[in-house]
């Protein structure tokens, strides 16, 4: 069910509590809500049905259909329109139901979102926030099941994150709503059910830089969003193998911090890059070639990419397990890197 | 107060009607079962409460049409004729199933009984149909393009693009709204400033009006007079189906949007047990005739769930079948002759 | 045969109209002069033919009130009062440009007077008016969202979420829909099934009228009415003002896809020398106002044309700026007081 | 003026003749509606405009408007028509005006186009040919300046290709029309323009291969589209610097042929790739990983990539051209890299 988690002042004594990532976000939302009134939440039933993943569970209780808006099924309209609203003074969350449903608004965030800072020549700025669920695993076959992270890293204009911890869900939505222009909130499906202890008085965390989740010396590996937590499990398995695996979160994809990532390689002389998402100018690519450039010299061994097999997400369970990033794969191509590198 | 019409149907043709509905009930509930035991995962939508759509313009149509559907399509899927085991092995994601388990309950496909899904982008597989009618149309082929379509779907841009180009070449197109009411938990009235979906429709000169969904006999009828314009060269035709999902959207939806006052108001509607008793109080059918529908039904599905279980699963290897064609065709299209 | 009314205007207001259009025609023509100089560069977008919408409608409205507008908004911009040294700076490509010369002709802004641009993807600012008005709404601030689009605009999915979400929500938008007949080469009728476009706005329960976009006075008054209905609460109002364009769609466009004919008896009705002689021969204006009105219109482009030529070239350093905003603003939304 | 080019039985005698890249594609239209009746074009003013770049023009009184159709402003909606068509046995050409508006039809192409053969078990194929023109350069500002080839060549079951020489604008299309499966050809706008000789006998080209188009042996220069001419007029200025440098054509961009890649770099030892689109996981960036991967013991230094600025595509021309890949940037990168790796 759901759960409350008391609202704390950023300052005050850090306060622990254990919770899901999913409360965590909403607590984000919620709070952000009772701190601003220019903040609103707009999507497909993000009211009654309380959100397809149950994140904005209630609201419309407490702040009313106003500000917790539930829109027709219009994904370019009402994206369109919260962009018009974040002209108009607003800071309107956007709720795209999934990632998948964003390809319908596309237009309106490369277009228009990205853009209108730019050809405006800096009078208008667009300070929205998008949040929308990514990634497969969940047998929703090739139409439910995209993770199209790396197309919107690849436009200026936009910031991009992937809040992977419980303490990231609650404190990266502040920051993204203080900045002045649109952020992309990226939730991977798999995440919102993730327990763990948020430190509920800690306050807005930045949101441009990578975070180190284990430290390790014989390889980096670098990962985000639903691969993070995969990522820290081979890591455990390379650990028995006798192979001390540093794991990164990125954290934000757009920007993305290069410099945190080079630092660990320049240590480990090896990489290995992990996304969801498909393999050809994905997201793996970019971390292959900008480590390539900064590491050349201190790379013992090509950058390896794990990616997503290179096909549409089929439904089948073992089908999809297998075109998916799995944490053997990451073992297995650890393991493998390093006996090249040798 | 079971007030039904043959007017114009006969009896065998009712009794149709009834059975088809209680194959895809029947089914429809193995599978919520069938869920609850983890053998079908992924999203799984239910159709229940709306069958008297499905069987009454599947009645309408002809081998030589076209059909497209939503996500909630399996009772098109079988009164199209997908055979219910290739449709429940798909479902258990088996090798077995009509699209090779690579698809699931929102991706049925059928290229020999034309098919075309099983389309899980709300909208998005209207400008499909417009495209078949459109490749009818210039080969000269008759046929209508049946569409199935939510209310919801009704918002979305491709709905507006796709009639106003079906009315615009005069295609043959029947667009089916299924109108029940939500879209997932968003009313109609919190999605549409216009309500009436016939006038909607109508704004893109197409004939369009609005038919009571639970009604199989009236749907049928709609259908017939729907394709009989179409055949005749009405161009595109929409018609509104007023019906009702007594389930949840979904197998994740909690269902907190509506009461169940209204679900068992609707409930009250519901067209199975009407018919049925409509027709043996008419003497149209006897009590033995529908049990044997129902019984028909129960050992299809029986047969079916026990076809899934057995189907093998698609080895690993087979990932990446399907991705492309095999090998390119031979045809120099261009080339000169 | 000129028969204008006034009808509630009065002389002063009929030749202010009169002097607005003069502007846009004189800033224009030099516009096209410049172009073929190779002063202006890319896509130029004339008006020419079409200044009686921009000026009745700009006439009607506050500066508290939002416009929006397509890449055919030099004249729009100049009556909402951005200087017409910044709009042709812009199209000079300077950093003096209201823009910074980052937009061009087709992206004109001006926050100062909530001038929302200059938008080049056909249909696409129709979803940003909705959310102007929207916020408005939800702040309590009083003011009507002008949004101006092509007929062409009217196929694109944008509009129907739009003027739906309008509707449903009650918003304050005046959808006026600049009905020049043809999008580039294709015209309404084999673009649009239902050529009524009032109908089709109407079909969103917003009320919805047609007007004669060649007269400046009807223009005038059917935006007062509307924004009057606006500010009343009516929701959004849709207005199709029915034009045409004189030159080519763009500098690009050969124009084959009309005749001469057509466009000379388009011609004839040119509101300009036609408001200006029913002017005259009625006795609320006379030649010396009217040729002031040119000679400040010349002398506005002679001005700007020089300003934007010896206005300065953003430095290549600045390529990089505003891409996002020089730093985060200080705001801590949702951290806790 | 349009050039009508005589049309060719394929294994003719060769006979060559000197046209534009524009009428070269006319041409191949033109010869593919006569051979198969199923062929058509559909799009915006296609028939009396003639074509945004004229590519069209004429077309129309030839084959009448049922076959050169033009569509209303609904990409979304024309082009899931145009898989609906192919899916019902036409064969289409679909010309959506510039990438830039494709953003309105991604969903019909990344969700039915591409996933439709794989979501059917094989039932269902969408023989179908999107045209696009691509790139920037005109002046026409940051919505209509878009280079977003490396989002498509991200999706499995496309195939995509950049026809860059009048002989692959004439030689392409056939070959595309006689696929099972979607192919999208980006066609740059600098290159309506292009002049040069057509081999009018030469039948249909592969559409999977990358061309050398100079041959080189200090550096290989990976290129498409627009940024093919400029590589070459590097190439030139290179060779009076004593550098020979290779330059290879991509052709298709999906799949990328990666092994002519390959050869030509482990001659070279050093590689730099050029896209007019941006940096930040582009087409670039797949090419430098690939690059990498598989010549990582090879090569001299790192691949250096040579991009588009990560802005919105500014109008001013001074800016607009700073902002995208030059061929003084090219020769730039390239001496560089030779410095790197001495
Ligand atoms: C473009 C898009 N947006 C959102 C969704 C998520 N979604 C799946 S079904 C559904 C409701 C559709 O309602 P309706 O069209 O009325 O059909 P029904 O489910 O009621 O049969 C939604 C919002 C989707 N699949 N596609
Ligand atoms: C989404 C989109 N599709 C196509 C274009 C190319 N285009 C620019 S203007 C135009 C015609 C628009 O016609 P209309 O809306 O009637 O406005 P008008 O130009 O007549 O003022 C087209 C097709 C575009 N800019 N955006
Ligand atoms: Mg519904
Ligand atoms: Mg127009």
């Amino acid at each position: 069910m759901t759960q409350t988690i008391p609202l704390n002042a950023a300052g005050d004594d850090t306060t622990t509590i254990e919770t899901t990532y999913r409360d965590a976000m909403r607590t984000a939302i919620r709070q952000a809500m009772l701190d601003d009134e220019r903040v609103f939440v707009m999507g497909e039933d993000v009211a009654d049905y309380g959100g397809t993943y149950a994140v904005t569970k209630g609201l419309h209780e407490e702040f009313g259909r106003d500000r917790v808006r539930n829109t027709p099924l219009s994904e370019s309209g009402f994206v369109g329109a919260g962009i018009g609203a974040a002209l108009g003074g607003m800071r309107p969350i956007v709720e795209i139901m999934t990632v998948n449903f964003s390809l319908l608004a596309l237009d309106q965030i490369v277009n228009t979102a990205a853009t209108l800072r730019y050809m405006s020549g800096g009078q208008f700025g667009v300070p929205l926030v998008i949040r929308m669920t990514t990634g497969a695993g969940r047998q929703l076959a090739a139409q439910h099941s995209h993770s199209l992270e790396a197309w919107y890293a690849h436009v200026p204009g936009l910031r991009v994150v992937a809040p992977t911890t419980i303490d990231d869900a609650r404190w990266m939505l502040p920051t993204a709503l203080a900045d002045p222009d649109p952020v992309i909130i990226f939730e991977h499906n798999a995440l919102y059910a993730k327990r763990g202890v948020l430190d509920s008085g800690r306050g807005p965390v930045d949101i441009e830089r990578a975070a180190i989740r284990r430290a390790g010396d014989d390889v980096t590996l670098v990962a985000s969003a639903g691969m993070v937590d995969k990522a820290v499990a081979a890591s455990d398995q390379l650990a028995e193998l006798g192979i001390s695996a540093e794991v990164i979160d990125l954290r934000s994809l757009r920007p993305l911090d290069a410099s945190t990532v080079q630092t660990s390689v320049e240590r480990t002389h090896h990489a290995v890059v992990i996304d969801e998402g498909w393999r050809t100018a994905g997201l793996s690519a970019e971390l292959s070639a900008s480590i390539t450039e900064r590491c050349f010299w201190t790379l013992d061994a090509p950058v390896r990419r794990v990616a997503a097999a290179e096909v549409p997400i089929p439904y089948a369970s073992h089908l999809e397990q297998h075109a998916i990033p799995q944490t053997d794969d990451i073992v297995d191509a650890t393991t493998r890197l390093l006996e090249t590198g040798r | 107060m079971n007030c039904f019409r043959l007017d114009g149907l006969d009896d065998a043709t009712a009794l149709e009607l009834l059975g088809d509905m209680i194959r895809i009930r029947v089914f429809e509930e193995r599978c919520a079962e069938l869920y609850a035991d983890a053998k079908i995962r992924g999203f799984l939508h239910l159709y229940i409460g709306e069958e008297a759509v499905a069987a009454g313009v599947m009645s309408a149509l002809t081998p030589d049409d076209n059909v497209l559907a939503t996500y909630r399509e399996h009772g098109h899927a079988l009164l199209r004729g997908v055979p219910a085991e290739s449709i429940m092995a798909e479902m258990f994601g088996k090798a077995t199933g009509c699209s090779g388990g690579r698809g699931g309950s929102m991706h049925l496909f059928d290229a020999e009984r034309r098919f075309y899904g099983g389309n899980a982008i709300v909208g998005g597989h209207l400008p499909l149909a417009v495209g078949l009618a459109l490749a009818d149309k210039m080969v000269g082929r008759t046929g209508v393009t049946a569409c199935f379509f939510g209310e919801g779907a009704m918002a979305e841009g491709e709905f507006h693009e796709a009639l106003n180009m079906a009315a615009l070449w005069n295609l043959p197109v029947l667009f089916c709204c299924e109108n029940n009411r939500y879209a997932m938990g968003t009313s109609l009235e919190s999605s549409e400033s216009q309500v009436d979906l016939a006038i909607k429709a109508a704004a893109y000169s197409m004939p369009a009006w609005a038919v009571d969904g639970m009604d199989p006999l009236e749907v049928a009828r709609a259908a017939r007079h729907a394709t009989g314009m179409i055949t005749a060269g009405s161009g595109p035709v929409f018609v509104e189906f007023q019906t009702y999902r007594f389930r949840a959207h979904s197998m994740f939806d909690p269902d907190l949007y509506r009461s169940t006052e209204e679900v068992d108001q609707w409930k009250q509607r519901d067209p199975i047990p009407a018919l049925a008793e409509w027709l043996v109080e008419h003497g149209r059918a006897d009590d033995i005739e529908i049990a044997a529908r129902w019984e028909a039904a129960r050992s299809e599905t029986d047969r079916a769930a026990a076809a899934a279980e057995a189907g093998p699963l698609e080895p690993l290897e087979g990932l990446t079948d399907h991705v492309t064609a095999p090998a390119r065709t031979p045809d120099r299209i261009g080339a000169g002759r």
